[in-house]
């Protein structure tokens, strides 16, 4: 599960740090203590920051380096898209192989694929991506996150 | 004969069902034949059950939820996925409505002291009521006595017809606006009626209140659809349904169990600690404090999958039979009385007697000596016996193992019983 | 290696033993021999535990107590049977001291909603006090938090030193006339300290209040005497001690348990119900609601019996030189850091450290792979994490059946760890 | 465990239906129902009269008409002879065969041998003999019937 993108995001990660935002919120996974404070800053639509701060094992470091990397300057559809794209493929248990058109949705993000064999560490993957998803439920109304949910 | 899919209306094949039922093989005193009629107190266990919790022993178990390594993973999937498993027993809307305790009482016990602790509209205080009936087990009486006795609150009950029914009569005198919680059994563990859900279930909704069905003597028998039941709570235990003992179930809505608090402290059933406050996690884990009945939960998910492959349609309806042929039977012994419903309608195959002055304790006694194993006493529901005006009953109880020929056992001995005191 | 009598100081044949847990053989991913090093998270059962209860449901079970027929009689003598064998493994002046739960948290509980309900002198309500330690596990500080809330009361606990030992320094304003009850761990779960039991026994009896002793890390590695303890209730819980899920023990001085009220209601529990009112049996029934986990105390009776015939001295001497022989090794490894005691004296065999900046969940997820099975996290117990600013810990536990050649699996295991996040 | 000698004894009991009394108690047996209301009555330290209404099984009716045969105009410490010397018998998991001694003091009582092997009927077996003591306490002072419990 250890894939080298992981740890480079971990050893390396992209825009750590709390900077200026619309909204803050703070998560935790109570099963491992992993927790993460993160913020939110949107120009209309268009990500401009996601900055966090938080503690917690490569996988939940790496997947919020991860989620800064691909999410900002995305506009709040094509971000939710990779949100729920991520979601997907964490929930497969393993089943998933991501195809092309994933990879190309997800980037970096496809390298958790094998984490999702392991549901213990599910939750530390998708951390940072709950948290993201509340934020920017608090800066916009809660319509914005939920209404492409109905999707088929 | 658990492969193939359950085909309703094809008879059980009892002769290969009882090989999966190591202890049926036992003889007892010197030889005779065990005949096992005490199922409504516990039913035994298929080889099934035994060796799915064997093999969780012997190669799986860790403890659940908060590991990482392999055997932690193993056991969690297989602790969760006996949630699944009855889950989809009862027909539950969500996996996360199905609340694992250690016995039927301990899930009654929970809901009667979440009710006392809940914010309103769910509260019990003085000044509201809450409704059982004359033929609740113990299990269904002491929780709501201890309820009413620590909150004020007052307790009222539906009494009994001499058929042995509910008398729901005067039902809108009983169940009021001030009533919280209506608990009922759905089929007695005395009488072995079979009440009339909907009646009840249709007034309680009338003025708000919560409906609790204790579906301990039901989940063995019946095929059980918590949606179509339409209450609030039901109850039930493993040891009665082929599963192992040290394990419950209690289903709840899940509106209520989020905002029902937390009953029992501790490890599993918390988000975050810290020495002055706690936030806890969201149902079911919030009401499953400590390390779970893991072994047992496997047994369990065991269990409801050897009823589901045999088919509960079809349990029913050999229990069903059986129930006709034993009350055809059990009406020509002289001075055997049964106690509740004579006909075979609307009642589970659990059949409870008097034999003329012969105290049950003598009848049980002696069908023991013969290797039958009947119940004999008041059954954990001394109410229906003041209520009846006996001191005690044998009752006989059948399951998916039983046959037309122990039940002709059950009558011989009866009338070696009569001979014997006579 | 169970015949004959065990000498205290003759070392444990740990590969005899080892032949007795049928899991230890197993291998995890791709062929990799299992290090099971997460015994207080929970134990291994040895075939003999497995056996005593396959034998108990294929040939005994029945339910107990009001049963005339034999197996009724066989199952009821087992399950009562194991009472027995578990007073007399802590030595507890009489059976009936000895509570069945479903596992120590509900022990723990058990008390608290006790306490809360009780008469004077024993009752928690406002204006008194309860003590707990900043090293409890949840299941020792949620009960607590919860019945503060629901009384009132005010709830206060001793520190800890950067030792990660108790901080009894200010003993007498922490425990006052104004506190009923104080409940600590005998040994922690993170930190293996050892606590000095006497101290605190010595200061609660001198101002009237009660003592619980959560001994669920202590009962399963060292002779525990619940005389010479000199508390009121001392818990613990089966699985971690060879013996099966869903089953804990609570024992409590005679005297309060004739006092206190009961907790839970139900069948078995009661002496006579009416509708109205009911009264209760003595204890232990008087706090045993419902069926009990009848194969669960048989598998605990069994397992006591397998820990006594190798002998719990011998045990802990065991588990101390290898927890000798762990710190020394664990030394070597550049970066870690114990948590908790950091030489041998009074402490348990569970040992918690960090790995410079690795996450203990990465630490945990990259010995699994090698086969090596610890436990990540706040381990039940995230004020300790908090006292010591860290997000969690590695754990890893050993038992009866851990041997050297683990430990240095271990230490090579975390110097691959190393390297791998490096 | 039906000797004749108690089905005769619950076919025909001795001294059955409640008459006046220095005490009276009201025993209950739950596991079972079986229940007895006792009363004694004393002259000096002679059992005058034992007499009783109950429902139960056989042993626990059997039971009673054997301690109205058997105590009734004895003295108090014979009588705690009898009672103990049948408690002893009937606590020994049938591990104890009566021997002479015993047949002497326990006369028809120790028919009740067979029974102790059953744990579930000892109950009903020694309620009427619960209830007597009791009674005798009430009647004549809890110390009179505990005096001879410490001798060895
Ligand atoms: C010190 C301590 N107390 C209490 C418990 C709770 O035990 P259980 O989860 O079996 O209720 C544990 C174990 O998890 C423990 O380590
Ligand atoms: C109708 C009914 N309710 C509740 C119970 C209690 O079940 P348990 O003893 O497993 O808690 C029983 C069985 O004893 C029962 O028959």
């Amino acid at each position: 599960m250890y894939q080298d993108v992981i740890l480079d995001h971990y050893k390396n990660p992209h825009g750590r740090g709390l900077r200026e935002g619309d909204a803050e919120v703070h998560h935790v996974n109570p099963t491992c203590g992993d927790e993460i404070t993160l913020r939110v800053r949107y120009e209309g639509e268009t990500i401009a920051d996601v900055s966090y701060e938080g503690q917690g094992c490569s996988i939940s470091q790496a997947s919020a380096s991860v989620l800064n990397e691909l999410l900002v300057g995305k506009e709040l559809p094509a971000a939710l898209e990779v949100q729920r794209t991520f979601l997907e493929l964490m929930q497969s248990r393993g089943q998933i192989t991501p195809d092309d058109a994933m990879e190309e949705v997800l980037e970096d993000a496809v390298a958790f694929a094998g984490v999702s064999k392991y549901p213990a560490r599910v939750k530390c993957a998708l951390l940072s991506w709950m948290a993201w998803k509340d934020a920017t439920a608090q800066a916009l109304g809660e319509d914005t996150v939920t209404a492409g949910d109905e999707r088929p | 004969m658990t492969d193939g899919r359950p085909v309703a209306g094809v008879p059980l094949d009892t002769e290969a069902i009882r090989k999966d039922f190591p202890i049926l093989d036992r003889t007892v005193h010197d030889g005779k034949r065990l005949v096992y009629l005490d199922n409504a107190a516990s039913s035994q266990k298929p080889r099934q059950v035994l060796d799915a919790m064997s093999d969780y022993y012997e190669r799986h178990h860790a403890n659940v939820h908060r590991g990482v390594h392999v055997l932690a993973e193993e056991a969690t999937a297989l602790y969760e996925g006996a949630r699944d498993k009855v889950a989809r027993f009862v027909n539950a809307p969500s996996r996360d409505e199905v609340i694992f305790t250690k016995n039927a009482s301990e899930s009654i016990n929970l809901v009667a002291n979440m009710l006392g602790l809940a914010d309103e509209p769910y509260r019990v205080d003085s000044g509201t009521e809450i409704v059982i009936t004359e033929m609740e087990h113990h299990s269904n009486i002491v929780p709501w006595q201890l309820l009413a006795q620590r909150t004020g609150a007052k307790l009222k009950w539906f009494g009994l017809t001499d058929e042995g029914r509910l008398d729901l009569s005067r039902i809108d005198e009983v169940i009021t606006e001030r009533t919280k919680i209506v608990s009922f059994v759905l089929v007695s563990n005395v009488l072995g009626t079979l009440n009339p859900v909907e009646a009840i279930v249709r007034r309680a909704q009338e003025v708000g209140a919560l409906v609790l069905i204790d579906a301990s003597q039901a989940a063995p028998h019946m095929p059980l659809d918590v949606q179509s039941l339409q209450a609030d709570f039901v109850a039930f235990t493993g040891h009665k349904m082929c599963g192992p003992t040290g394990i419950g179930v209690l289903w709840g809505r899940q509106e209520l169990l989020e905002d029902l608090p937390p009953f029992l402290g501790g490890g599993e059933m918390i988000e975050t600690v810290t020495m002055s406050a706690s936030t806890y996690a969201p149902a079911p884990h919030k009401f499953e404090a400590g390390t779970p009945p893991i072994a047992q939960a496997v047994g369990l998910g065991a269990a409801v999958d050897y009823l589901t492959s045999i088919g509960m349609e079809r349990i029913a309806e050999h229990e069903h039979a059986l129930t006709r042929y034993a009350l055809e039977r059990l009406a020509e012994v002289p001075g055997l009385v049964i106690v509740g419903p004579t006909s075979p309608e609307d009642r589970g195959a659990t059949l409870s007697f008097t034999l003329g002055d012969i105290h049950p304790h003598d009848v049980g006694q002696v069908l023991d000596e013969q290797g039958i194993a009947v119940r004999v006493g008041h059954h954990c529901a001394r109410p229906v016996c003041l209520r009846y005006g006996i001191p005690a009953t044998t009752r006989a109880s059948f399951y998916l193992y039983s046959t037309t020929a122990e039940v002709d056992a059950l009558v011989d001995g009866l009338e070696y019983v009569r001979g014997f005191f006579g």
